[in-house]
């Protein structure tokens, strides 16, 4: 079955950025298809590449890369929410002019557009939301 | 058959960014013609009250996208009666012009006509 | 039927009860993160209906022990129920 | 005494009913924030006290008319509370 | 004279990250001889339950920083016992060796003691 | 009278961010003396020098920069909370081997011992919380 993933919190605010990994982990390992992952709200804060956890804590970065690498997971980060939180790729951080990008390998920014295309190529839509 | 997408949008708009985010997620899906039917439910029906200054705190009013959403072929929203008793706010307040307004009472039925469900 | 699931503490935010509000008949509810506090000790906020699903990880992770109406299960079976189930509804 | 600042719905989370079991006699509360719908009509949730403030932006920009019993105040007001208070506690 | 300062600790452990950096503040704080007292009230009651088994999420368990707290000198806390009876949770549960848990009914007689409030 | 104020919310997560900063303004232009400004939790993303949010929307960096330059007020993010959650320094990022720095000028990065030392030294505290 095709799944797709909407992902609102970030990560080390609470659980459900780490929840959402595992789930996807699990999705991909059970032999289902996971169609997208989109980040949206302060979820777009999993493409940022300076994460950097202490050792004895849980690597999301590393746990979406490796979906991507493994399976090719599309890993789609709303750009126009990432704008506002301070997640760029090269190419956006020139055009607006800030001085470094942040964006992680095997994610891409995207629009809107791509939460509504993925609702309509997948048989199933999660959503996983933020932490009060 | 069943419709395919149901936006549910239940926070309060400007303490909560995705009251702003939701309804640009529902106005970007309407542009790409996939537009989802919307339900405001909980706090999400303060999203309709009328008169909101939102300068005052230095945003953008929330109005703006919601007057938007006939442009983009949403003429009608739901909204969850029993959200609004509960807040104590009359459906008369609610208009916005261009949107027919139908008050649910059965938000569980409603839900269940849909292929998926988008939550904000 | 929908499959409902709720991640916040029942004491802390109305999401449970909003979900409650929002079950039809044959639906089901699965409690994660901190909403399996509420698949503890009968606690007059909310009764959860017989049949619940909560997620065991997240429960043992915090010391809850749910009521024995609750059935308790993994990822691999919380993936089935999305399978089984449609729409699938988030309450955060 | 102590001024408790509420930022949240009172319908939406328990930070209000939290704030209003743990103030003393002469405390003072202020309203911001999604705080201010507790402002509003009467709702049954949680009686506010004779005498709490509210933050008047965060009102205005809701379309929300407090009560009457209500005191609008605007930044300056709030600051001169924190000065005449504490601790401040906040509750979110 | 009152004290200098109290931290009020009200969410739920895992599910917010504020448990845990709180406690973490509460430590480095003691480190430097500035020791506040802890409350623990609403859903902050939830981090003193025994059997915490985090690493079933992949996280580290909260209990390690609450053992730590007495050889940082804190060596009371203060628990709120109608958040315990709210939740049906017996104080009977809630041992942590070399604390002394004293539960509080007015919190609010318990904050004005206080110049300074952390809220985690 | 010396205020310290301590902020948990992300910049665009909801008010908090805004609220905290205009507090922040509306304090030193009645004179009194803001201590220090101490970034928590996911109020550490406050420091990020990537954020670009739309013309139409508040530059809440710019704001609290403008309170550094203006009145030299101590803007400290706190180290480990950003760390997990990818904002560094040019020193932390070259240590911890991340590909780029994100701390905005003005911003410092500090330990949670100046959490505690605000608290020592300011009459007054005010805890600009998160969005639920």
């Amino acid at each position: 079955m095709i799944f797709s993933l909407v992902v609102y919190s970030a990560p080390h605010a609470g659980e459900s950025a780490a929840t959402a990994v595992r789930f996807a982990r699990a999705l991909v390992d059970q032999g289902h298809r996971l169609y997208r992952v989109f980040f949206y709200g302060d979820g777009v804060h999993s493409g940022s590449a300076l994460a950097a956890p202490p050792q004895d804590e849980q690597d999301l970065l590393g746990q979406w890369q490796a979906l991507y690498r493994e399976h090719g997971v599309d890993l789609v980060v709303c750009i126009a929410a990432a704008q506002r939180r301070g997640v760029l790729s090269q190419s956006e951080a020139q055009r607006l002019e800030r001085p470094a990008a942040n964006l992680a390998e095997g994610f891409e920014l995207g629009g809107l557009g791509q939460l509504a295309d993925a609702t309509a190529h997948s048989d199933r839509i999660v959503t996983f939301g933020g932490s009060a | 058959m069943s419709q395919i997408t149901l936006a549910i949008c239940r926070h309060a708009p400007y303490g909560n960014a995705l009251a702003r985010e939701g309804l640009e997620a529902v106005l970007a899906a309407a542009a790409m013609d996939q537009t989802p039917d919307v339900l405001f439910t909980g706090d999400g029906i303060f999203q309709l009250l009328p008169d909101q200054a939102a300068g005052e705190i230095d945003q953008k009013s929330l109005h703006r996208n919601l007057q938007a959403l006939p442009m983009f072929g949403v003429e009608q929203i739901y909204v969850c009666q029993r959200s609004l008793e509960e807040r104590a706010v009359s459906s008369n307040r609610l208009a916005i012009a261009g949107i027919n307004l139908v008050l649910v009472q059965d938000t569980g039925g409603l839900i269940s006509r849909y292929q998926h469900v988008l939550s904000f | 039927m929908t499959l409902h699931i709720v991640n916040q503490s029942p004491y802390r935010t109305s999401a449970l009860r909003d979900c409650l509000d929002a079950m039809a008949d044959g639906d089901a509810l699965l409690l994660i993160e901190d909403g399996v506090y509420a698949a503890g000790a009968p606690t007059g906020i909310a009764p959860i209906p017989a049949g619940t699903y909560c997620l065991q990880a997240d429960a043992v992770a915090r010391g809850i022990t749910p009521a024995k109406s609750i059935t308790l299960i993994d990822d691999e079976r919380w993936i089935a129920l999305c399978v089984e189930h449609t729409p699938i509804v988030s309450w955060f």
